[in-house]
Order: C-alpha cells, then structure tokens, then sequence
C-alpha cells in the first residue's frame, strides 16, 4: 500500500526534465480511460475476474450518468461558483434541454445533431429568461426566483408529456452523431468523455479569457468590476445563457440515455443534487465539479455495495444494514456532506493540498 | 485495480491524488470477500442461486414497495429453511431504485452483469419499465413477477417478461362490473380519483372503457400525492352524484376521499386499487367511511380466510415477525412473487441457468397458491398471470378483511 | 481663479444628493483642469466617498450635473463612466480575492478588449491576442510598480501596502482620463508615501493623466495638489490653491473649530478615521 | 362553493402560516434560509406517533412531549450545525439544512419503517354546518390552534423581556452582544421556537393527511409563504401561509390540482420582480 500513498516517489529524478515525464503520465491516464469501460463492462483484467467489489460495485452506466452529471456540475459552478450566481434551477435547464429535443427528436425526427444545437439554443433562451430576475433581485430572494422558474418549466414538461405523449413518459430514440449510433454504453462513454473534456477545455479557457475574469471579478467585487467598465447585468445574463445551454444540452443526454423521460425525472431535488456536488467539489473550481458529481454518482453505490457485504452480520448494525440499507446509505451520505461542509467549507479540492502536506511530512519524518 | 490506479495516479491534481488514494484501499478492502468465491455469470452457485429484485426502498412509493419485497423475503426464506431449491439456497438481491430511472437502469446493469442473477423480480418504477423495455426484450435476464405492468414491457407477450401483480385493466372491468351488478344500474355514472399521475390516467382510461362497454360515463377528477385537503375534490363528487367511486394513487389518496365524503355526509360507494389494501387505510378513514371502500384485488389479503395458502402464509409471518404487515395487500403479493421464484427455479432444473429458465418458463406454468391468490396460469400466448379479483372490505370490529363473493365470479367481467 | 474653458476635464454644477431626508451633498460645484491633481478634503462624513460615487456613477444625484470633457454623465451607468476614461480606486481595498496579483491587473484592461465568453471559450484568435497584449502590459505595470515577483500571488497573501499597489496598478492598466484616489495613503508609511506621491506625479507628466483625490493626510495633499476643493456637511466651504486653502477661516473652523490656530493644519494627522 | 372552499384554504393556510412563522423566526435570528422546516414538520408528526401511539401518553402529556422534544432538537440542530457554519456564504448554509433533511428523512424512516402511520388524537373531528357551509371540526381546531400559537408567539416576542432580547438580537447582532445579550442563547432559542411551530403544524397535517415522511413536501410550502408575506416579517409569514393556503385550493378547484404549486410559485416570482421585500416585508434588499 505504502508505494501506492505516496503518488510520485523515486521517478523523479530517473526523469529529470519536466515535459516528456508529464507527456507519459498523460499518455497513461488517457490510456487508462480508454480501457476503463472495457474492464468494467468485461469485468476481468488480463484475464483475472475481479469481483464486483473489487470495481467497487460500479458499472458503466453509472459512469455515463457520471459523465453527464459531471456536465450539470460544470456549469452549475461556473454559474454559482465562478460567476456568483445561486441557482436551484439546474433541473428546469435539464428538462428544457429534454423537451426540446422531444420536439425537435422524437416529434419532428430531425438528426441527432440538430437536437443538439436545438435543445442548446432553447437553453440559452430560457437560461436568459431566468436570469432576468437577477437584474432585480440578488442574494437569496434570486436563489427563489430560480425556484419558481423550476416549478414553471416542471409545469409546463408535465403539460407537454400529457398532452402530446402517452402517459408513461416522453421517448427518445437511439441517437446517431453522424452514422456513429449511440447504441451501447460503452460508445456513450466515449462520446460523452470527449463532451465532458470538450465543456471543461471550453469553461476552463473561458475563465481565463477576458469576459470570464470579468465574471470572477464581478463574484470577488462587483462595484470594483463595474468600475472598470465591466456591465454586470449582461454578463450575468450571458452567464446564465451560457451554463444553461450546457445543462439543456446535459439534459438532453441524460433523456436520450434513459431513453424515456418523465416531468418527475426533473423534481426539485434533481436541481439540489447538483448544488451538492458543487460544494462537495469546491465551489468556484471547475476540477472541483467533476470531483463532486463524481463523488455523488458513485458513492452511494460504492456504500451500498459495502452495506450489503456487511450485511449479514447479527446485531443492532446487521439488522439495520439488512432492513434499512436504502435509508443507512441515504443517512451516511447526508452526514458527508455536513461533515464536509463544517471541516472542509472549500470542497474536496482544498484538502488535496493538505493531505499532500500531511503526505510530504509523513515521508521526511 | 492497483495497476489502473497508478496510472491515473499522478495525472490530476492534488485532490484527484487524495481521492484515488482512498480508492484502492477500498478496493482492497473490497476485494477479501470477493476474492473468496468466483461469481460465475448466470448467477448459480454451487450451494446458492442469486435473484435479483429491483424496487423502491427508499423512494416515494418505498411504503408500499418494501412491504411486497418483505414479503417476497419472507416466502424466499421459508423456502430456504425447507432446504432451497434443487439443493440451493436462493440469494435475494435486492437493489433500491429510489423511484429514479436512472438509478434503476444503473441497478438493472449490476443485477445483469455485475453481480449477475438469473432473473429479476419486482421493477416497481413504470417510467423505468418503459425504458428499460428493449434492453429486457432482446436480453438474457427474464424479468418474473412484475411488481407494475405497463403495455411496453408486457405487449405484445414476451418469453421474458411475467407479470406478477394485478393487471389494471381487468381490475378496471372487474370492479366496474361488480359494481354494477350489484347496485344495479343500467347507465352506471362512474369517477375516478385519481393522482396527478401517468398511471392514473392510464387507470381512468381502462374504467371508462370498461363504463362505456355499459352505456355508463366516467369523469376523471385528480388530485395531488401530497394533497391535504380534499374540499376541491368533495365538492367535485358531490356535484357529480357518480354511482360509484373508483381511486387511484397512494393510501393517502383513499383516505382524503373517503373521510371527506363522510365530513359532508355523502355516502357513495368507492373501490381503491389493489395497492391501496391495507388495514391502516381502512383505520385511518374510521369505521363509518370505511364501511363504504373496498378494493379489488387478485390477492388475497392475510387473514381474510382459512385457506391452505393464507394460514401458512400468516403463521410464517408470525413467526420471523412480520405481524404488523402481514396483512397488508403488498405483502401477500411479495409472498406470491416469492412463491413464483422458487417454483421457476424448480422448472429451470438442476443445472439452472438464465437460458434454461426462460426455456423452461416460456412453455408455460401455473403456479398454486392454495387460495392465496386468483389462478396465476401462464401459457405462450398470454403471461398476465392473475387476471380474476374480488372486492374486500374490512370489518373494523374484527379487525379482519371480508370477501365479496369468489374470484370466479369476475370471470365474467374480464376480457 | 480664471480657467480656460477647453481646460477643463470634470465640471461639477450644483450637485446634490439626499438619501431620504438626509442631505449628503448640497448645490456643490467645481471644476477639475486637465492635467491637474486635485484634492477634495473635508471632515468625516463631509461627503467626499459620496462625491466620488456620484461622479463615477453608483449614486444618481437629486439635482446637478457632472460633465467629463464635456460629456454629461449624470444618468449614465458607472460601467459606461468607466468606460469614458475615468478609473477609480476604493477607500477599502477592492480586489478581487479569486484572481492573481497579475489577474486583477489584467482586468484593468477589460474596457480596451472585446471578445465575449464564447470567443474566450474556443479561443479565438482576437480572445489570444487582447490576451496577450493584457498579460503583457500588466507585467510592463507590476514591473513599473516594482513588484513583478508578486505576479502569481493571491492579493489576500500581501501586506498592505503591497495591496495598495495593485489596486493602483490596476486603476494605471485602464488608460484612463481622469483618476479618482479615495485616501490612497491610508495605512501607509512615510516611505511608502513618498514613493507614490513620485509616482503619482511621474504618472501625470508622462501619460498627461489627471487626478482627483480624497485623502486626509494634509502635508500630502498641501505638497502633492494643485487644486483643493474643501466639503464640509455636503458643502464647498472653500476651494484654491492649497496655500489659500491653507489660510482660510472656514477651513481652519471646519476642522477644528472657529478659535483653533492656522499651524494645526499644518501637522492634520494623516488619518482621522 | 366558493366559501367552502375559501374555508379549508384558510384552514389551510393557518396551518402553513404556523409553519412560516418558525421559518421566519430561525430567518430573522440567524439568517438562515432553512429548507429543513418541512422535516421539521414531519419531525412533529412522528413526535405525535411517538407520543400517542408508541408511548400511549395522555393527550395532554403527549402535546407537552412534543413541544419539549421538538425544542430540543431545535437547540441540538442550532448547536451541531449551525453555529459552526455562522458566517459561511448563503450556499454553505442552505445545503447544510437540504443535508440535515437528507438525514433526518433517512433517520425516520430507519426509527419508523417507511410505511406511513395514522395518527389517531382525542380531537374532534366530526363536522357540522354553519352558514350553508360544512365546517369540517378538524380544521377549525387546527387553524384555531395554530392562531392561539402565532398570538401566543406575536404576544411573547412583543411583551416579554426574553422576546424584547430576541428581537435586539435579531436586528443587530453586534449591538445587542455589546449591550450584554447573550445572542448565542436567542438563537438557540429562536431555532427551538422555529422547530416547535413547525411541529405543531405537523400534529395537524399528520392527522389531517397520514404521518409519513412525504409530508416534507407540504411543510416546504411555507417557502413560497414566506417570500410572498415578506422575509423578514411576521406578520407577513402568517398572510402568506393563509394566501398559499387560498390560492392553493382555488387553484385546485377552478383550473386543476397541478396547477396548484405553479400558480403559487408564479406569484412569488411576480412578487419578487415588482416588490421583492414581500407584501408586509420592509424594503431593505441589500441586507441579504
């Protein structure tokens, strides 16, 4: 284990020169990515069987939802975290990007990719919409207004599953980028790995651009960016055009990869969970989004997949395991996120340096 | 595990460095039971077999769904004290889907691939059924004993899918029917009440069908799952004068309904669906509304007669301790299901696997409950199981449920 | 004082402002020449923060105007006054906290730039170069201030002084017209002091920039001014050269009261707050 | 029709501007925006299950334990996580209350099984008519109740000398800590009001409806109440429970019951665009 918790030990003076050292190490992690929905969908590594708890109980589906949640978390936090902008309206984002593509997919049948662009431009307009309360209301009273446009958007979803669809939900065919069919998960995983790397390349270049300082020197000080000529009300507005394009797009995703979507797929905690992975990852810090949904998606199972092999067991704790799991994995992972919020109020992202401090003097002492 | 780790090791930050530390520590971890036992890929064991139940435990609707899976647990396990089945134990994974689509195809890829089971039960979510409908049909995994049918997974009949529970539709005509026989009427004037959701809309059109075909007329009236107050719909009914009540939704549903239509002093006859049998709706609505509800159902709830199949039933429950919901509808449909597990696995034979048993299931079976339930007869052409149901009441002194007539009496009412 | 007419870079008409029924500014006028620094003092609560904030546009005055090289810029928002080429610093540091030392200079040439978000997002070729050409002019600025090796450091990390700095640095990165100080000695040392008044005036001979300045450390404002306004309650009480302004009664009874002698303006200390 | 159902929306709202008014009171003490209450609700109601049900209390001694237990967890959740959190962003503090709900919900349902109760009380809940309206006995004792609380509360916080300390620390925490208040005590007391209103109004949903934990979701309604009435006012809180309450119903009869929450929810959008302190609210918007 001991090699393994010290990251970088003796390599570093075998290669001395900075570049082709982090070119291999790049290299290998790209390569492990691409082998890793082989190894779970094969569940065997150079011919071993691993165990279902040796891959931590995870599957490649709960990868895709990852990747896709990972989108809704970006741009959430780049909303929330970069531009200063609380929204609880993620799930209404989501299901816009559902409900166009149920028009322009499933009712007009257009190709994959017009659904894309489609479901992306009427995010950005319902993403204008529900930023316009913020050129009035600040703080919490917009965290509300975001609220209530939720419950707009989930009205009008459950309106427009009813009237035009059969009650069990809205459908969405198998999707097909240019004759590349999403059929199976594992072209999902390709497809949306590229997506998520596209989003954070684009958001992370982005903030390092001049409007998107602008939107991290508005969250720092908006009076002293306004003096600098910065027009706050339209670049929040632009924000949240932005982020919520992203999320209709990440909706959209997420409808055609369950291939059936009700108004209920998009409840209010929907939008909460994504509030979660943000501050669980670190609020204002795009590594920090994909942490957090990454955490999200996957713990629970990981829990339950420990839960249950401790399951068996006699005792106050058996019992509870073996009646309550569903609800002990619920209570684990809210007593998480509370711890986390009072030890580590910047996220995940802010205990790596310390634990690689807490690392470096455990190695030298 | 270890070789990938390290790989993505010291690629990322500082954060993504402390996170995958953790990781194969767990996987270690993990990975000591794991390593004790090989899963081979049908999910037959030497000593056991893995069957997987996917359902709400922790969701909206977990209140009714965990009961059935109890009750599923209850049944698996008084087969295995007699000995399993073909010398196995018969291993109940039971995944929750907390009502979530994603999260229920997410546990129907682990229950097929992952930790693999030779069939799966329960599938309680219909949005889910609905998607995961074309990876089930063209699958290896049959799905027997459905929790909820809905017509993407049960039409047109399918080698892979039984249903397991009470079909809305001749639970439509059935209640419709009896209804009307035994009030009489000649253009009956029917409402549902139902919640504001797929399923109850779906229900609503099966009654009016089932109206229509007796020159009646159905009015759909609807109602939220958290309502607290039912003046609206009171008000509604009491304008409408139907003949009879029918309701869809949650006990709450029931209950609302019922005990305001006794606040205004309107004594209408109402039948819930099967779902909604449980002692404590009839408690929670009083004996004076109670006495004007009954629901449909093809199972037999516990303790409503002394039939072979009820007292084993009830004398099992008491014994592991199930007293306070044994007598809940969901329980004796969980123990039925539980009772359809253990005899597919007997036909599937000796060297069990997941084709053998569709093989074996798609020549058809019947499964004998010994009263517990309406005949549940499967043939090539039609898997819906329980197709027959009776009305039960509950007499609040005795504190037992009472049966309307037999379940052959609804023959006639179901097409 | 005569002024030539195409001298003048800010004239203030009249300005007043009330917050309720308070009165924070009252018919208040004056002018700023081109090229000039010019001081506004005045007790605590004499309204000078208000004034600033009226001229860079964050509070919409009741009654007045406010002319910038002509331009009327009453009813105009404080980002388009920003970008007319007047730049302010804050009586409170304001920095932005999530940004680097070289970041928050950056963003001081927000206004020259104009690719949006999504040209930032795929980097298109204006977004690279209006980013390079910022990169390279705020360390052409942190050098010019002497703290190049702080470039990378988040401002919470610095001292002071070193703040102080920034914040004018990144006020110097908007080529502003006109410049508006609030108290940018505070909480400086005497060396410190110095430096920046040198700076301030080398900052006026080579760019032709022109200040208007609130600060309370007298011997700075007497040295460094050409021009002093004096607000006290809301009101001019006295306007001049710094040796007028030195030597006149309402002056000297505004800050100390009717009897008090001439020579304690002298020796005001530096901050009163 | 109209008066009847005009009758259970005010019935109805009381219960909602009960639950509002301890929303507002955990707002106005320590800024927080609590979206906890609805467990709080639920918490109440399973008090009551506890009480009458599991413990078989006198009706009498069953209200004082609910009141003394949901005090307790009011103070216990002020001291574990909300006094670490003072002074963290908006964010922080909100999640952490979804969080508490998370694990409150799962601590239920662990404690309870997840199948709902009914709760069975000596009220009485018969109904009679008075005016051609059928007055249903069981909401006028709620609504009647939960006015006694909000007068009992209104009379406490305006007359008594702990109340007078209240209200100082709510308004300024610097000033009234200077002046000697112990501010840390207000809001733990505040926090234990806030959690005891919210229980109250869950003994009367969990009789009016079944005791489950689904009842978060109507405790959740005094949000849109509290923005609609005004954050920072009590008053408003218990006018816009009673219009939540109305509009709710109204919605429900003449449109359809879906319709419900979004015209609820519509409003409080139009309230916040045009006059975002609220209806009796005062227009300090920058505090926030």
């Amino acid at each position: 284990m001991s090699d393994l918790a010290t990251p970088k030990p003796a390599a570093a003076p075998a290669l001395p020169r900075a570049w082709p050292r982090r070119f291999i190490l790049w290299g290998l992690a790209l390569a492990a990515l691409a082998y890793l929905p082989v190894l779970l969908t094969e569940r065997m590594i150079f011919g071993i069987y691993l165990s279902n708890m040796t891959l931590l109980n995870l599957g490649l589906s709960q990868v895709n939802l990852m990747l896709i949640a990972m989108l809704g978390a970006l741009s959430l936090n780049y909303l929330t975290g970069c531009a200063g902008l609380i929204s609880i309206g993620h799930a209404a984002f989501y299901a816009t990007g559902a409900m166009s593509a149920a028009v322009i997919g499933t009712q007009l049948g257009l190709p994959f990719p017009l659904v894309l662009i489609g479901s992306a431009l009427a995010g950005a307009v319902m993403g204008v919409v529900a930023g316009l309360p913020s050129l009035r209301v600040q703080g919490l009273y917009f965290v509300l207004s975001t609220m209530a446009v939720h419950y707009l958007v989930a009205y009008v979803f459950l309106e427009y599953q009813f009237r035009v669809f059969d009650v069990v939900g809205v459908p969405f065919g198998t999707p097909s980028l240019f004759g590349f069919e999403l059929s199976t998960p594992m072209r999902w995983y390709f497809f949306l790995l590229a997506l998520v790397a596209l989003v954070y390349a684009g958001l992370s270049n982005s903030l390092r651009s001049r409007e998107g300082r602008a939107l991290l020197a508005m969250r720092d000080h908006e009076r002293a960016a306004t003096s600098l000529g910065v027009d706050v009300r339209i670049l929040r507005i632009k924000a949240f055009g932005l982020t919520s394009a992203i999320a209709a797009v990440a909706g959209t995703l997420y409808a055609h990869y369950l291939s059936n979507a009700t108004s209920e797929s998009f409840g209010i905690t929907f939008a909460i969970q994504f509030i979660a992975m943000i501050i669980i990852g670190g609020m204002g810090s795009l590594k920090g989004s994909l942490i957090g949904a990454a955490l999200w998606l996957l713990l629970p199972s990981i829990i339950t997949g420990f839960a249950a092999g401790f399951g068996g067991g006699s005792g106050i704790v058996g019992s509870m395991l073996g009646e309550h799991r569903a609800q002990f994995v619920q209570l684990i992972f809210g007593l998480l996120v509370v711890a986390l919020l009072i030890y580590a109020p910047g996220g995940l992202v802010s205990i790596g340096p310390k634990v690689r401090a807490l690392l470096g003097r455990w190695r030298k002492g | 595990m270890m070789t990938l780790t390290r790989k993505i090791l010291p690629t990322r930050s500082s954060a993504y460095r402390a996170l995958l530390i953790a990781a194969p520590i767990i996987a270690c971890l993990g990975s000591a039971p794991a390593l004790a036992q090989n899963t081979p890929q049908d999910g037959v064991h030497p000593d056991r077999v893995d069957w997987g139940v996917l359902m709400d435990l922790s969701g909206p609707t977990s209140a009714s769904q965990s009961i059935w899976v109890a009750g599923l647990q209850d049944r698996i396990r008084m087969v295995n004290e007699a000995g399993g089945v073909h010398g196995r134990r018969i291993n109940i994974l039971a995944e929750d889907n907390r009502f979530n689509a994603a999260t229920d195809r997410i546990a129907f890829e682990k229950l097929v691939s992952q930790t693999p089971v030779i069939a799966i039960s329960g599938m309680g979510t219909s949005a889910s059924q609905v998607a995961l409908s074309p990876t089930i049909r063209a699958g290896k995994v049959p799905i027997v004993g459905t929790y909820t049918s809905t017509k993407a997974l049960s039409e047109p009949v399918s080698p892979m899918v039984y249903n397991g529970f009470c079909g809305y539709k001749e639970m439509a005509q059935a209640g419709v029917g009896h209804y009307v026989d035994r009030l009489g009427l000649k253009a009956p004037k029917v409402a549902t009440v139902a919640i504001e959701s797929a399923g109850g809309k779906e229900y609503h059109d099966f009654i009016a069908e089932a109206v229509a075909k007796r020159g009646g007329t159905a009015h759909h009236i609807t109602m939220k799952v958290t309502a607290v107050d039912v003046t609206p719909q009171a008000l509604e009914l009491m304008a409408l004068k139907p003949d009879f009540i029918t309701i869809y939704g949650v006990p709450n549903t029931a209950i609302l309904t019922m005990k305001a239509l006794q606040q205004y002093g309107v004594k209408i006859p109402a039948f819930g669906i099967t779902y909604l049998g449980a002692p404590q709706i009839f408690t929670a609505m009083g004996p004076e509304a109670g006495a004007n509800y009954t629901f449909a159902s093809c199972f037999t709830p516990g303790g409503s007669d002394t039939l072979p199949g009820n007292v084993e039933m009830m004398t099992f429950a008491e014994k592991v301790g199930r007293t306070a919901i044994r007598e809940d509808i969901n329980y004796v449909a969980g123990w039925v299901a539980g009772q359809m597990i253990s005899e597919a696995l007997q036909r599937a034979g000796r060297e069990a696997t997941r084709a053998k048993l569709v093989e074996s299931l798609s020549k058809g079976f019947t499964i004998d409950t010994k009263g517990l339930s309406a005949p549940i007869v499967y043939t090539p052409q039609n898997n819906t199981g329980p197709v027959l149901f009776r009305m039960f009441g509950y007499d609040h002194a005795t504190r037992k449920f009472t049966a309307f007539g037999e379940y052959a009496d609804s023959a006639r009412y179901v097409q | 004082m005569e002024r030539a007419v195409d001298d003048i870079l800010l004239s203030i008409e009249g300005l007043e402002i009330r917050f309720g029924g308070l009165v924070a500014l009252q018919s208040v006028s004056f002018t700023a020449r081109r090229g000039d620094i010019t001081a506004v003092i005045g007790p605590n609560g004499a309204g000078k923060t208000t004034l600033f904030n009226c001229v860079t546009g964050m509070y919409t005055p009741s009654a007045g105007s406010i002319a910038f090289a002509g331009k009327e810029l009453t009813g105009l928002k404080p980002f388009e006054i920003a970008r007319l080429g007047i730049a302010r610093t804050f009586q409170n540091l304001a920095l932005f906290e999530g940004l680097s030392v070289l970041e928050n200079l950056m963003m001081g040439a927000y206004g020259r730039g104009r690719s949006g978000l999504l040209e930032g997002m795929v980097r298109s070729r204006r977004a690279v170069r209006e980013e390079q050409q910022a990169r390279a002019r705020a360390l052409d600025m942190l050098a010019l201030l002497g703290i190049s090796e702080l470039a990378d450091k988040r401002p919470g990390e610095l001292p002071y002084g070193a703040q102080k700095r920034v914040e004018f640095g990144r006020v110097l990165m908007q080529d502003a017209r006109l410049i508006l100080l609030d108290e940018p000695m505070a909480g400086m040392n005497a060396a410190e002091k110095d430096e920046l008044v040198a700076l301030i005036r080398r900052i006026r001979s080579t760019l032709g920039v022109s200040f208007l300045l609130v600060e309370h450390d007298m011997p700075v404002v007497m040295g460094v001014s050409d021009h002093i306004v004096v607000l006290d309650f809301g009101r001019k009480i006295a306007e001049g050269v710094p040796e007028a302004v030195r030597r006149n009664e309402a002056v000297i009874a505004a800050y100390l009261g009717a009897d008090a002698p001439e020579e304690a303006l002298h020796g005001m200390p530096g901050a009163t707050v | 029709m109209l008066g009847q159902v005009l009758f259970s929306g005010l019935a109805l709202g009381s219960i909602y501007g009960l639950v509002a008014l301890g929303f507002v009171v955990i707002l106005k003490a320590t800024d927080v925006f609590n979206f906890a209450q609805g467990m709080f609700v639920v918490c109440g109601a399973y008090l009551a299950v506890t009480a009458l049900s599991l413990l078989g209390l006198p009706f009498p001694l069953a209200i004082l334990f609910i009141i003394l237990g949901a005090a307790l967890m009011g103070m216990g959740v002020h001291a574990a996580l909300i006094r670490p959190l003072s002074g963290r962003p908006i964010l922080s503090i909100i999640m952490v209350t979804i969080a508490l709900s998370i694990v409150m919900r799962a601590g239920i349902e662990i404690l309870y099984g997840p199948a709902g109760r009914t709760l069975s009380t000596p009220l009485p809940s018969g109904g009679f008519l008075f005016a051609g309206l059928r007055i249903s006995q069981l909401h006028l004792t709620a609504a009647a109740v939960s006015w006694l609380c909000m007068l009992a509360f209104g009379l406490f916080f305006r007359f008594t000398s702990v109340g007078l300390l209240m209200r100082a620390a709510a308004d300024s925490h610097e000033a009234a800590t200077i002046a000697g208040v112990k501010v840390d005590a207000m809001n733990r007391l505040a926090w234990a009001i806030g959690f005891t209103l919210a229980a109250i109004g869950g003994l009367f949903l969990g009789q009016l409806q079944i005791v489950s934990t689904e009842l978060e979701t109507i405790g959740l309604l005094a949000l849109p109440a509290v923005v609609i009435g005004g954050m920072q006012s009590i008053p408003g809180a218990i006018l816009g429970g009673l219009l939540v309450g109305v509009i709710e119903q109204l919605a429900s009869t003449y449109i359809s019951p879906k319709s419900a929450d979004v015209m609820i929810y519509a409003l409080l959008l139009v309230i916040l665009l045009v006059r975002p302190w609220g209806l009796l609210g005062q227009k300090a918007i920058n505090r926030v």
